[in-house]
């Protein structure tokens, strides 16, 4: 890990987050399987560092937008983790009120713009959500999420040509896991990097480890730096793995046990913060295994809460087509 | 009143309620330095500046996309496409973001933007160019869809999209922008309501019912209609969805007859749709069954003849309206 | 006749036709090594090797407008969607290219291509992943659109649409994938041509026509009736475009009764063409308007109860046979 | 230019072929201005030598698609001027029977395929050809132009993305005359270059003075050679100009008059060749001006064919909308 120049108290508050979204979709995945969520359900695990990560380094009024694999961002950027729990199993106290599920929650008051289902999508509406903070002059840079599989949709690179041209206050974040669902980045994405394609639009960009926390805090520092400085927008390409399959339905067949293994065993990012909060700030398992307690405490409310939240009302069939 | 064109319509529709408010801007391509491909944009840039006129690069998708992204954020975009052809390219946009956030975030999103900009066929433009999307839009919910005819409405509809809080797909007509018509308002809060149908000539033998440049060759065979003694009422529909069911049921209701107008290709089109209507509000009022005028169902050949014959007209409205009145 | 799921006939129609002409291949999102989203390609990659079962990027477009190039230079491409939803990001290589080249050649250029994948609602997929395209492809011509309910008519179709020169738009729906029918023939040989529409159940005093998914809500709902009094027949469309009148019109001539299922939404729907075509070819035998049952006109809700409420079913279908019948 | 090694007999083949399509052009403008051709109607001129170039070194059965500002290519491809002309005009003798115009025509005999309206879509559609070549072992290359403005359409990044991946026997030509309608290259297209976004996908790149058919052949023969050895597809960006309006119907106000003269003085495709011919050699005035009689004649012939051609007969209407 790099070295901390990041408080104890710091480090403990990104350890807990992590936890906080390590826990929370343990649990959603157990949901899914007692039938209590249905559809859709992709699960963040073992990319935790590099939302909280960004979110560290982030601006309270950043705003936010990512792909269907949302739970973890939502619960970075402090949404209430019952009322993500409530949309999860399509419940009135869901963030959507229930009607739309694991992969379509908003909270404005929180700067979180989805969760969107169609992969490319959000991209162009991220660099959107910075059009408008620049237009309004809110000094506020977007952190817009894609995935490597969705980094090869045409209206990514449609999006690198705007915002290098507008010089738009967004920050592109690859979230490199390897795998599109079952296809790996090598034979899906041609060229030598990923984030080497924002480069020839005139877009700054690198390579980050996305299993350390501080690493991405770090890029992502200096990526603010770099747009406040007036450079124009950046892309980060996290170096990351998911540990479960694409969706709660995806066996994951398509690589070895071993790889899993390996990241898990070698590079999980609350692991490793871990090691980083015992040997260098003398943080005891007692304190930590606290952390643990109350975060567990925290998501058993959450599912208790989405369990007991009614279904949405019938008559909610028919609001919110039109304003 | 005043007489202006219905580009010029548009364009003081635009350019008041930029004025109006802040957060109201254009982006397009060529809607800037060029003065848009058509010329409805003339004069925005030098009043706005490039910060609310911007041009974008040929990339529909994206621009869409990031103009859905910047309603999100608390804009008012107005995004011009060239054609409507080209919103091919970002429907995914338009009908997964924009039409649906709404719903799917159980209304905490909205999404407050105009898709704007030439639907259905200019002259001669070929096949790839020609295409009527009415009907696409009108089948699907968390959109309004609202199509013109005169100029007085193109700038009172426009500032009603504008100012609506849902997307709205507006979709002109290339050939009428350089038509004038004297229904223009000058009050700069005068809004025509989306939704509401107009009845511009009454009759009482049979109605046709049309929107776009249609409601021109709908009151052309009114009066080529007059002169063999049949009585024509015109509706202009003006918005396609939410349609005025109620305008055209009461019109059926005294005329007893009903011919729909389009552009556009026939099957599933907004004639398939009035049809149904009838069928279930207003089936006991029928003398005689809905008749359908529509684009012909081939793509659209550039050939001066086949062009003028694939598309409607007024002769075909005649014969239409006649078939109903059983004058055939 | 042989007793199969409708994936496993979609599969078995697609390796025999790969197997009878080399110029067949498939590509798509994960339909190679990942054996489909839906397992509906398992096996292929083994058979046929990478050359001919193409594993694409997430780039619809892209891949969608490549394989109009390689049907316009010799091939035969199936184009798999992991759900039509996708297919909006390359629709204006669907209708602009594959659809409209040959008239606009001349006849020269064919474009002999399959799109196909699932179509309309899966479970809980909310919104952005349950949208029915039927009459959006409907409405444009040069295409040809089937949308298929059992086994046998999937692999009979599916085996036509390969070997039609045409574009075809194969509407598969997820939910039946597992399905078991039949009727499934095992000649390599037996196709179902497109643009025939088949009675699946007899009966005089109701017609029920519907498609896809919508076949087996009809069936249920028939038998309902039928303990009712009331003997419907049910009409499953099997091809979208061209939709085949004469089978509707026949059995309306009988029934003098229509209600019209599709899961998609209403307005300018399936079921409003055939309201249309009512109005056009059998409004003398109508004894009733003809009735629409169709999705609620809403973005699908991902609640469970309110998906169950969006959706047609049985129940929905009873009513408007009563109704029809004047036995509500 | 690049020092000759071209035969003057090849040299010749290429000055008549540039002007060809020059005199042709410019007769369709006039026949656009007496309201015979209708519609939309791009012009080449001043682009000559990229197409000229390219076939030049190509092989006879390659195959060539490009956009909307087709009839050059047409021509290039060896088809017929009259036919070229009578579907301009929107005859039954035209090339598309008078139902494609313009935008639309084809040659499967000249190995043409189109003439595409949408910008973008024929990049697919020339990746897809050369898929075709690939798959059927036919040992053809796929020519594929853009211009400058679609160069940012999104399904042109995914193209070069399969290119790369399938290793696609394409050559992707980017006409870079400076403008897509009234908006310069630089203010559309971000980046340094505009093969640079290809490379980023390990495409091989270069830019290339269009205006000097010798350089365009150099080049072509160079991207031949790299596709033949199995390096994957190339993308040459042709640095040239077009000196009329985007369409008959641009006034073109967006640039300086004396831009467009200064290219019409030193750098003009025809001039160039003409001179090389004359200095290097030794080709007289008079053998020039019989092939400048020579086209008149061709394009003379044209126009007269195409304006007594037929409209096309009213069935036509209903015919080839399916097999
Ligand atoms: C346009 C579109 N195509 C296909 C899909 C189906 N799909 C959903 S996620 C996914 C894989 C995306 O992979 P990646 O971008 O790497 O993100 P990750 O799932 O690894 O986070 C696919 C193919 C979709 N939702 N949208
Ligand atoms: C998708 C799409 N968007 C917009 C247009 C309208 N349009 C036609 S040509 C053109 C400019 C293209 O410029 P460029 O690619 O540089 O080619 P050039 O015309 O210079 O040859 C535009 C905007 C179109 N035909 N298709
Ligand atoms: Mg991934
Ligand atoms: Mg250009």
């Amino acid at each position: 890990m790099v070295a901390s120049k990041t408080s104890k108290k710091d480090l403990l508050a990104y350890y807990e987050k992590m936890l906080l979204i390590r826990r929370f979709e343990e649990r959603a995945g157990q949901l899914y399987g007692m039938g209590l969520i249905g559809g859709f359900c992709h699960l963040y695990i073992g990319q935790e560092a590099v939302v909280i990560g960004i979110k560290a380094a982030a601006r309270e009024d950043d705003s936010f937008v990512t792909s269907y694999r949302d739970h973890g961002h939502m619960l970075a950027c402090d949404m209430d983790p019952k009322g993500v729990m409530a949309e999860l199993t399509g419940r009135a106290d869901g963030y959507s009120r229930g009607k739309g599920g694991s992969m379509h929650m908003f909270s404005r008051e929180k700067n979180f713009y989805g969760g969107h289902g169609i992969v490319g999508a959000q991209i162009p509406i991220g660099a959107g959500l910075a059009f408008s903070h620049k237009y309004m002059n809110e000094d506020r840079i977007c952190f817009t999420f894609m995935g490597d599989g969705a980094s090869n949709q045409g209206q990514v690179a449609e999006t690198y040509n705007m915002a290098a041209l507008w010089n738009l206050p967004v920050v592109f974040v690859i979230e490199n896991n390897k795998y599109g669902m079952g296809t790996s980045v090598n034979r899906a994405c041609a060229g030598e990097t990923l984030y080497g394609r924002a480069t020839a639009y005139g877009i700054e960009g690198r390579q980050v480890d996305g299993q350390d926390v501080l690493a991405v805090k770090q890029a992502t520092e200096d990526a603010i730096a770099h747009i406040k400085a007036g450079k124009g927008p950046v892309v980060l390409e996290m170096m990351t793995y998911r540990y479960r399959g694409h969706s709660m339905s995806d066996p994951a067949k398509y690589r070895a046990k071993e790889e899993v293994e390996d990241m898990k065993t070698n590079s999980d990012p609350i692991v490793r913060l871990k090691g980083l909060l015992m040997s260098d700030h003398k943080t005891s398992e007692d304190e930590l295994q606290a952390i643990d307690k109350n975060i567990v405490a925290i998501v058993k409310e959450a599912v208790e809460f989405a369990k007991e939240s009614p279904l949405p009302d019938e008559s909610e069939l028919y609001t919110d087509v039109l304003k | 009143m005043t007489t202006t064109t219905v580009r010029e319509a548009l364009k003081d529709a635009m350019a008041e309620e930029m004025r109006r408010d802040e957060s109201v801007f254009l982006m397009g391509e060529e809607v800037a330095e060029y003065q848009g491909a058509y010329k409805v944009s003339q004069g925005l840039l030098d009043e706005f500046g490039d910060k609310r006129v911007v041009d974008t690069p040929i990339t529909e998708h994206g621009f869409a996309g990031l103009a859905v992204g910047a309603a999100f954020g608390g804009l008012k975009p107005i995004v011009e496409f060239m054609t409507f052809n080209f919103a091919m390219q970002a429907i995914d946009q338009i009908i997964n973001s924009a039409a649906k956030t709404l719903y799917m975030s159980g209304g905490q999103m909205g999404c407050p933007i105009v898709f704007r900009g030439p639907n259905g066929a200019a002259a001669r433009v070929g096949a790839q160019h020609s295409q009527c999307y009415a009907s696409w839009y009108a089948h699907c919910p968390g959109l309004k869809v609202v199509a013109p005819y005169s100029a007085g409405d193109a700038k009172g509809l426009m500032k009603a999209a504008i100012r609506d809080p849902n997307p709205v797909i507006f979709l002109e007509n290339e050939i009428t922008y350089g038509h004038e018509f004297d229904d223009v308002s000058d009050d700069e809060d005068h809004i025509i309501p989306i939704g509401k149908a107009k009845i511009v000539r009454e009759g009482k033998d049979v109605t046709i019912v049309a929107f776009s440049i249609m409601v021109m060759y709908a009151l052309e065979a009114a009066e080529k209609l007059a002169k063999e003694g049949i009585d024509a009422e015109v509706i202009d529909l003006r918005t396609i969805r939410p349609l005025d069911k109620e305008t055209v049921i009461n019109s059926v209701k005294k005329t007893n007859r009903l011919v729909s107008v389009e552009e556009g290709w026939p099957t599933c089109g907004i004639g398939s749709e009035l049809s149904a209507i009838m069928m279930e509000d207003a089936f006991d009022y029928l003398d005689a069954p809905v008749a359908r005028v529509a684009g012909v169902d081939v793509p659209l050949p550039y050939a001066e003849n086949l062009e003028e014959l694939a598309l409607p007209r007024a002769k075909d409205i005649v014969k239409a309206a006649k078939k109903v009145c059983y004058k055939l």
